[in-house]
């Protein structure tokens, strides 16, 4: 399996009225054909901006890319003009967005939606697109489908929606999917419905998929790979095995706590102390050492880097610099 | 829980707030207004424009001996010059000074005319918005009922009654703008209504219920301080509306009552052929200073809306 | 551990929905539809289920912030619907609510100090002099520091947030506390933090919770019942223990396999419901759940189930039980 | 300058006719004449503002007109006969006459025509015309339809016709110069005067001119009538526009209207005169303004004290800021251009010493603060005018200042006018008010200044109640004879102008400016731009 | 709405009545006697108290006309069809100006928010706002009738002209242009504005990320996905736009002579005409309401959102 995206020292930062906030800084992660990355890390720490900035989603101003590399099929795109970012965007790259309420347009039908993305980047003719539609909707296991392509967002439940935004990003074969939280607004059950259907249609296209989430239970579920990423920075990536059983950084390590699990009884929560930092104002050091409780001196000092620690285990923490 | 307890000592000292800069929602929007260019010219001018109104006249008076009804019989429609920088008009008196007095009385109406539809405005609005139902309905058909309203008829109506109680027409002009200011709340009401209905299902209102907290207490510490962005938005620019609706008013002959100027009533004389095309400085200025004031307090307000918006941040 | 503190007795609430340019009202959006149960003083009562099956409505209607539409609600012995506003205002202390979000449950206008104390200040529970002592009190029994009740709420991260509004209902000393979500829109890592509190309150002052969530593990852990809704009825309500190891209704036994769990090497068989949450405006007949039931029968699309005991306090309401 | 009727209108002619613009100068079969507001009332029955009259005069004749100096003159009727006790008046029509239509105009339609005031749904503003006839009360107030006729209306045959009225009344002949309309056209059924209203826009007559076209707002077209029973008219079409105080310049000197009233003012007119291609026609106009005080008031009561106001207001000076020379000082209630007119009066020409002196005999006293007072009452007038005047706002500081000067203090209120005229004369709750009387071709006074006027909702609200006034007035109503009428009215003018029921302003000028091309136009005091319009004709210039 | 529109008579009527004077009291013609006047005001109702005259008001509306103008001695539906189409033309006129002008401009400057354009268009916007009409129209006067005779002073048509189809069309705009040019400015800003504000919310929303992440052109996302929901709230403040195509520009009508029903309006005013003031009151009430509805019936067809079921 050859590496399909890789990022290479992105940093996104938002130039704010406030000051600069750095969304994601420095961050370097890849992908390879047919595999799932999943991401985690809590609300803030520059998960969705990573996967923002690969197709140059980035609202701009206040948010732009200010350095790093991100290859795609051999093409650095943050070097990309906007016409060729366009043509891989919705054809090679395709986004589900967290919201399936308002990621849909509700003026226009759902089948006008996805037919839009197919006419644009397969050069069909209209009907041909819609008989197209209508497909990818059977295929996602949405019933009555001739149907729904004629229906408004508004007139479909929340997991329909859902599914048809994953028609919508299917239709054109993607080398690339990236799913940012696509299950985090519904229910476990559809939850589970969703994620069901996308473990199938990844096996029957092998399309690599980028997971971005905060439920490390669905991660545990969908993930081949994990990073761990805490205020903007990968803290830890490893295989998903790895990961769950040995997890190196205080933070996923308290993240792993802190849940309590259906089947395992505790009496008192573990938790990480303290809040989330300010993203206008990181402390000094390791972003993380204010919470942590094995801080060390260093850690007040100096920004540990990603080491590898184990074959594919890598960590930012001044804990295992020894390893190397 | 361990941290829970560190300071459990009442004693801690409040200075602790100090060290940190602490913004207040209000600091916050003054913050970005100031960053607003536009915004900060708007307010520049106006308050130029309130401080000439204020001291002009009395500058005039005392160290020039001018005063607005001072008739120059020898200066009759004359151009501007040293003794009269922007001229007289047709009985003779110094137009400069009259501007400047006439600024008053627009700035006034302005204010007055503005802060009375908004005391109504919000107040109708937020018993609106609040109880909603019956008297909501009732309350939004006798909007309504107001939108509809004859302006011009009222304002006859009332010119006749306040000769009737021998009201001192210097004082005519407060009426006016009392009538203006009852006329105008509607728009503001519906804003504050639209807003409180909204506001009324957000969770911190569901919780002071939770709290049994008093309807007084609930529409006006919690419901309309919420509205306050545009309810000062909608005030901001409603002076500059209501300036223009004393300035039509004076032009249609309804406004002030002469010899008290007023800026709309200046610019009236260019109705006369004449005087557009020869006299420039008996109109031009007043219409200027409509313009200027209006303008002014337009981009104040547009950019005070800007900082008020959270939304909009940059 | 015994008095009956709360009891709810066929309690419904529809919305009506409006539609059109004349707004009339063309039907019902049954939100809850014959709830019944008990709460004892110090106990937690878990609520668990899909979004939108009316969990949030439940806890409103047993404060009275929404008006019911039938049924009753006994607090402390007292129908809370006949009373008359003003008896209303007074017990209000007594019960108090937590609500999901951090951000809009907290007036953006007003400090954290007014909105603590307001209450103390428009009931008159205390002098105006002992006002700051008991803001202060319960602010640093919430983990906040002294020196927070200055701020706006716009200063404050969502865990933070929360322990305002923990601290707001905590100042009144309450006796019953409807937690509508308390956790769901924080961070995964702040959400232990405030389970934690949550649950030394209780054991301080011996508060009772009704804990809603739908996230199943953390009502596991915080309840001593839990009470599952669908499509907003109660399907099932049994102790925690009985419920989580075993589940009657279909329903349940689906929810519980389709939570994910954070271990990879666990493989499961997990039950995958077929089809969409039917809406509540338009339940279906009979058991609600019976369009996507896998085990539904010709009897589950006529008859509702009713809820009953199956034995130790186990209630379910299922046909097949 | 050529001065062509003395006392009557002044013309500037043209300085450089030449200078027409091309737009006018190809304009030769067409006459634009700017009008203010007509309204639509195109009747000779209900026209009430002069607009309309315009419109009226064009397209119908009347029994009567008058001359520039306002006597009356034959029109359809060739002559008229008044009885020995001036009660009735026999007319006798030109034989031919035609409306436009071809039927001979006869002594029924004129019937028809004052038949139709007394109508008991008539609504318009003529009763007056008509009230005085033998017949008339019987007539309008019967609703059954029973009283088939006006008694005191007569037709005698096909072109004699006789009117009687109750009682004498010297100006009652003017009342026979309104337009007859074809009965055969406007007829309706008693009570029911819908179906000539519903003609206000299609109006036919016996006039030089056919209505063709209204476009309301904007103008109104006329053709010639080609068989004008006077002569065929010289100029095939006329196009009355609207134009404002704004605008009239404009077109004016731009040549897109031909005829139009300027203001009375020297810029104005200079500008009119700039344009070198336009007459300018001026003349008094048949109306004075004054301020009415109200003689019930203890402060105006005294005799003295009014001529003390009198001499203490600059008229002379308000009038030459105000018209700058194209206005005269009004001492008494008549027109300039009137017969009745006289330079017999006293002037009371700007004079606070004389103010002074009066007031103090008056009693009023002055204090040190410059105002007076009398009984410890401050001498405080309060001077109710109306909105959107500019005479009101050159009035306004002028009066306040020169009182001031002699102790008088004047709070000016302004109102809409309706306000002002219901305050002064439909409830004579005022003290002291401004206003202007626009006054017909007769003298007669009495609508104004009898006693028998003086209730609410009468003309004289001032409440003057003289008798050596009424007795006057009485008498010049009664005399036919016009040596003996002038008399009696100058004696009437002089007793006015010593009592000062007003205090009396100002004479206005009416200008008008009319392009070079016009030639033949009769305008004066008493006679418009329609008078004798078949006779006007549009001349090339060079 | 019918209960509305009641109330608003009732208000409307008693204003009129409280006053004072009448239709006769500014008739001032001496050779007009006390009588005479007296016998109008008995013919017109005018000696009847108030609440008679409101009957009568009502009766004649069931019988489905407003009575007579006292002034203009007609119909009053006549009068007002005579007038209100002239200020209809003008203010169409000035609303398809108005829409076609300030929608892009609108979009344009929420779109490139803060730029150089952005910043020119708001203050041309409040520039819009800020100008009195008069004082607007009597400047146009001076530069462009008066200074280069570019167009006419005043009126609607050249006078006497008997131009018909496409010349008269010419005529009537070439004598529009000003006060076109006076209306529009006026609400160009308003609707420019409320596009702005409209447009910059909707460019924030998911949908439009989503559009984008489809790899539609910038023009297809901001014109067609962006747009017409920015569309939406404006629509429907057209319909609020309803009365004020018939009600007239008072101010600039009388500035440029033109013959609609803003100076009819002030004209029955001060004539104390109370047939034709109830009219032209009671349509523009009318209308009101009937925008209001048109606004949420139209909220509804260009919302699927909302679309009855
Ligand atoms: N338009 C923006 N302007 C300014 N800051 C922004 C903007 N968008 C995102 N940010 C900041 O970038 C940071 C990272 O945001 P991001 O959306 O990537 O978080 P996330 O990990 O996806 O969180 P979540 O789980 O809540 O989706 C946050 O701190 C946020 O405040
Ligand atoms: N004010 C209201 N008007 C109309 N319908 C309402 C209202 N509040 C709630 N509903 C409806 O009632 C049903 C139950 O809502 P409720 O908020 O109680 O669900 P919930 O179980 O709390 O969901 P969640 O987990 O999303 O909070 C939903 O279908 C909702 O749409
Ligand atoms: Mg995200
Ligand atoms: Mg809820
Ligand atoms: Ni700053």
């Amino acid at each position: 399996m050859g590496e399909l995206l890789s990022i290479k020292n992105l940093k996104t930062y938002f130039y704010t009225e406030d000051g600069v906030i750095k969304a994601v800084d420095d961050v370097s992660l890849s992908i390879r054909e047919g595999e799932t990355l999943g991401v985690v890390g809590e609300s803030g720490c520059g998960k969705s901006i990573t996967a923002m900035s690969i197709l140059k989603l980035i609202p701009n101003p206040p948010g732009k890319i200010v350095d790093g590399e991100i290859i795609f099929d051999g093409k650095d795109l943050t070097k990309a003009t906007d016409e060729e970012i366009r043509k891989i965007r919705g054809n090679k790259i395709s986004v589900i967005f967290q919201e399936p309420m308002t990621s849909l347009n509700p003026v226009f039908t759902i089948g006008d939606q996805i037919i839009e993305a197919i006419v644009l980047h397969q050069n069909m003719n209209k009907e041909k697109a819609r008989e197209k539609a209508i497909d990818m909707l059977k295929l996602v296991g949405i019933p009555r489908a001739d149907e729904v392509v004629d229906a408004y967002p508004h007139e479909l439940s929340g997991g329909m929606r859902q599914r048809a935004m994953i028609a919508m990003a299917m239709a054109c074969n993607p080398k690339l999917l990236i799913a940012d939280e696509p299950t985090t607004a519904l229910d476990v059950t559809i939850q589970a419905q969703i994620l069901d259907l996308m473990r199938d249609l990844k096996n029957k296209t092998n399309t690599s998929i980028m997971l971005i989430t905060h439920d490390l239970g669905v991660v545990a579920e969908m993930a081949d790979h994990v990073v761990v990423m805490y205020a903007g920075k990968v803290v830890e990536e490893a295989n998903v095995y790895e990961i769950f059983k040995n997890p190196m950084h205080p933070y996923t390590l308290g993240l792993l706590e802190s849940k309590p699990i259906l089947n395992q009884d505790k009496d008192r929560l573990n938790s990480i102390p303290g809040q989330v930092p300010n993203p206008l104002n990181m402390p000094e050091g390791c972003y993380f050492h204010p919470r942590c409780s094995k801080a060390m001196d260093i850690c007040r000092r100096e920004q540990p880097e990603l080491c590898s620690v184990k074959d594919g285990h890598r960590v930012a923490c001044h804990l295992y610099r020894e390893v190397k | 829980m361990a941290e829970l307890k560190k300071n459990t000592n009442k004693n801690v000292e409040l200075k602790g707030a100090k060290k940190e800069d602490i913004m207040s929602p209000w600091k916050v929007v003054k913050h970005r207004l100031r960053r607003n260019k536009l915004a900060m010219v708007g307010l520049y001018t106006l308050l130029f424009m309130i401080i000439l109104a204020i001291f002009g006249p009395i500058v005039q008076k005392y160290v020039f001996g001018i005063t607005m009804e001072k008739i120059d019989l020898y200066n009759i429609s004359a151009p501007p010059s040293l003794k009269h920088p922007l001229g007289t008009d047709e009985v003779g008196r110094d137009i400069l000074t009259r501007l400047m007095y006439g600024g008053r009385i627009s700035l006034t109406v302005g204010i007055v005319a503005v802060s009375i539809s908004v005391v109504i405005g919000s107040i109708i609005g937020g018993i609106s918005g609040y109880y909603g139902g019956v008297v909501d309905g009732i309350i939004m058909r006798l909007v309504d009922i107001f939108m509809c309203f004859p302006f011009f008829p009222l304002l006859l109506m009332l010119a006749a009654v306040l000769s009737d109680y021998k009201v001192d027409p210097k004082y005519r002009i407060y009426f006016v703008m009392i009538i203006i200011g009852i006329l105008s709340w509607t728009g503001l009401a519906r804003i504050v209504r639209g807003q409180i209905l909204s506001l009324r299902e957000q969770e911190f209102m569901q919780a002071a219920e939770a709290l049994g907290l008093r309807d007084r207490r609930k529409i006006f510490r919690h419901l309309l301080p919420n509205t306050f962005a545009s309810i000062i938005v909608s005030a901001t620019l409603g002076i500059g509306s209501a300036i223009l609706s004393e300035s039509a008013l004076s032009y249609l002959g309804l406004g002030v009552t002469p010899p008290y100027p007023s800026w709309g009533q200046m610019v009236q004389v260019a109705t006369d052929y004449y005087v557009m095309q020869y006299e420039y400085w008996k109109w031009i200025p007043p219409g200027v200073c409509i313009f200027l004031t209006v303008m002014a307090i337009n981009l104040f307000g547009d950019g005070l809306r800007d900082a008020l918006d959270p939304k909009l941040k940059r | 551990m015994a008095e009956t503190l709360l009891k709810v007795e066929n309690l419904k609430k529809y919305f009506p929905i409006k539609a059109g340019v004349f707004q009339r009202t063309v039907g019902y959006v049954k939100a809850v539809d014959d709830v019944s149960f008990e709460l004892k003083e110090g106990e937690t009562l878990g609520f668990v289920g899909e979004s939108g099956c009316g969990k949030s409505t439940t806890g409103r209607t047993i404060l009275r912030l929404l008006d019911k539409t039938d049924g009753s609600v006994y607090f402390e012995g007292k129908d809370i619907f006949k009373l008359s506003r003003k008896e209303l205002r007074s017990i209000r202390p007594k019960m108090q609510i937590i609500f999901q979000d951090p951000y809009s449950s907290l007036n953006p206008r007003m400090t954290v100090g007014e909105i603590i104390g307001e209450a103390l200040v428009d009931h008159g529970i205390v002098s105006k002099g002992e006002v700051k002592d008991r803001v202060l009190e319960a602010i640093e029994m919430c983990g906040l520091a002294p020196y927070h009740i200055r701020r706006y709420p716009h200063e404050f991260s969502g865990g933070q947030r929360q322990r305002i509004g923990i601290a707001r209902a905590l100042v009144l000393n309450p006796k019953f506390i409807v937690c509508d979500e308390p956790v769901s829109a924080l961070d995964v890592s702040i959400q232990s933090q405030i389970v934690n509190l949550l649950c030394d309150l209780q054991q301080k002052f011996g508060f009772s919770y009704m804990f809603i969530s739908h996230d199943l593990s953390v009502v596991k852990h915080i309840s001593h019942r839990v009470g599952v809704m669908y499509l907003g009825s109660l399907v099932e309500l049994a102790d925690k223990h009985e419920l989580y190891k075993n589940p009657l209704h279909p329903y349940t036994k689906a929810l519980l396999s389709a939570v994910p769990i954070p271990d990879p090497t666990l493989k499961r068989e997990r039950i995958i419901l077929q089809g969409d949450i039917p809406s509540p405006a338009n339940p279906p007949s009979g058991c609600k759940f019976h369009t996507r039931c896998p085990y539904k029968k010709d009897i589950c699309s006529q008859e509702i189930p009713k809820f009953r005991d199956v034995g130790g306090g186990h209630f379910v309401a299922c046909h097949l039980v | 300058t050529e001065t062509k009727r003395k006392d009557v209108a002044t013309v500037e002619k043209a300085t450089n006719p030449a200078k027409l613009p091309d737009v006018s100068k190809n304009r030769k079969d067409t006459l634009i004449v700017g009008t203010t507001a007509p309204s639509g009332k195109f009747n000779p029955i209900y026209s009430d503002s002069v607009y309309d009259s315009w419109v009226v005069s064009l397209v119908f004749d009347g029994l009567i007109s008058n001359d520039e100096q306002g006597n009356p003159t034959p029109l359809i009727a060739k002559e008229w006969k008044i009885s020995e006790d001036g009660k009735t008046y026999t007319f006798t029509l030109n034989k031919g006459v035609k409306f436009s239509d071809g039927q001979e105009v006869t002594a029924e339609d004129v019937a028809f025509t004052f038949t139709a005031i007394c109508d008991p749904s008539y609504d318009g503003p003529r009763t007056d015309a008509v009230s005085s006839l033998v017949g008339y009360k019987e007539y309008n107030e019967d609703k059954e339809g029973k009283v088939k006729e006006v008694a005191g209306i007569k037709v005698i045959d096909k072109y004699t016709i006789s009117f009687t009225l109750t009682e004498p009344k010297a100006p009652a002949i003017y009342d026979f110069g309104y337009g007859i309309m074809p009965k055969h056209i406007y007829n309706f059924e008693k009570g029911n005067i819908k179906p000539l209203k519903d003609k206000f826009l299609s109006p036919v007559g016996a006039g030089p001119y056919l209505f063709k076209e209204y476009k309301a707002g904007q103008e109104i077209v006329f053709e010639k009538n080609p068989n004008y029973w006077r002569g065929e008219p010289k100029i095939a079409k006329i196009v009355m526009k609207v134009t404002n105080a704004t605008t009239v310049i404009q077109e004016l000197t731009t040549g897109s209207v031909d005829i139009d009233s300027v203001p009375s003012k020297p810029e104005q007119i200079d500008l009119v005169k700039k344009a070198e291609f336009l007459d300018i026609y001026r003349y008094p106009s048949n109306s004075y303004g004054y301020i009415g005080w109200n003689l019930r008031d203890e402060k105006f009561k005294d005799k003295k004290v009014r001529q003390a106001l009198a001499y203490g207001l600059n008229r002379a000076g308000f009038i030459q800021a105000y018209y700058k020379g194209l206005g005269d000082v009004c001492n008494a209630p008549v027109s300039k251009a009137s017969w009745a007119y006289t330079e017999d009066v006293n002037k009371y020409e700007y004079n606070p010493e004389k103010a002074n002196k009066l007031l103090d005999e008056a009693g009023w006293v002055k204090k040190e603060d410059g105002y007076r007072y009398k009984d410890g009452k401050k001498f405080t007038v309060h001077w109710m005018t109306y909105t959107g005047s500019k005479y009101v706002e050159a009035l306004t500081p002028i009066l306040i200042e020169n009182w001031k000067q002699i102790g008088v203090e004047v709070i000016p209120e302004l109102m809409e006018f309706s306000t002002l005229a219901q305050k002064v004369f439909d409830e004579q709750k005022f003290e002291m008010y401004n206003m202007a009387w626009s006054l017909s071709i007769d003298p007669d006074p009495s609508g104004i200044f009898s006693i028998e006027q003086d209730k609410l909702g009468g003309f004289n609200s001032v409440g003057w109640r003289n008798e050596e006034s009424e007795k006057l007035i009485k008498e010049g109503l009664k005399e036919t004879n016009m040596e003996k009428r002038k008399e009696i009215y100058q004696k009437w003018v002089k007793l006015a102008n010593e009592e000062l029921p007003y205090l009396f302003l100002s004479y206005a000028n009416d200008t008008y400016a009319v392009s070079a091309k016009v030639k033949g136009l009769r305008l004066s005091p008493f006679t418009d731009w329609t008078y004798d319009i078949h006779k006007v004709e549009l001349q090339d210039v060079k | 709405m019918i209960p509305v529109l009641i109330g608003v008579s009732i208000i409307i009527f008693l204003i009129f009545q409280a006053a004072p004077g009448d239709a006769l009291t500014g008739m001032m013609d001496p050779k007009m006697s006390y009588e005479t006047k007296q016998k109008l005001r008995k013919q017109l109702h005018l000696d009847e108290p108030g609440i008679i005259q409101y009957k009568y008001w009502v009766q004649n509306v069931l019988k489905g006309d407003f009575g007579e103008s006292f002034y203009f001695k007609q119909p009053v539906g006549k009068v007002m069809n005579t007038y209100i189409w002239n200020s209809f033309y003008l203010s169409l006129a000035s609303f398809i100006l108005s829409v076609l002008i300030a929608i892009p401009i609108g979009v344009i400057s929420a779109t490139r928010q803060y730029s150089f354009m952005d910043y020119f268009f708001t203050v041309f916007a409040l520039i819009g706002i800020s100008m009195p009409s008069f004082f607007f129209g009597l400047l146009l006067i001076k530069w462009f009738a008066v200074d280069i005779k570019l167009f006419p002073v005043s009126g609607m048509m050249t006078a006497g002209s008997t131009a018909v189809g496409f010349a008269k069309f010419k005529d009537v705009m070439y004598h529009m242009t000003l006060p076109l040019i006076v209306l529009t400015l006026g609400s160009v800003a308003g609707l420019m504005r409320y596009t702005r504000s409209s447009m910059l919310e909707v460019i924030r929303q998911d949908y439009v990320r989503t559009a984008r992440a489809k790899g539609l052109r910038e023009k297809v996302v901001i014109y067609k996905h962006a747009l017409r929901n920015a569309l939406i709230p404006v629509v429907t403040i057209f319909g609020m736009w309803l009365p004020g195509l018939f009600s007239g520009a008072m101010i600039t009508e009388a500035i440029f002579n033109w013959p609609g029903i803003g100076p009819i309006e002030l004209l029955a005013v001060n004539n104390r005409d109370y047939p034709l003031l109830m009219g032209i009151n009671m349509l523009l009430a009318f209308l009101t309401l009937l925008g209001n509805l048109i606004a949420d019936v139209t909220y509804a067809l260009v919302d699927p959102r909302i679309r009855l079921k």
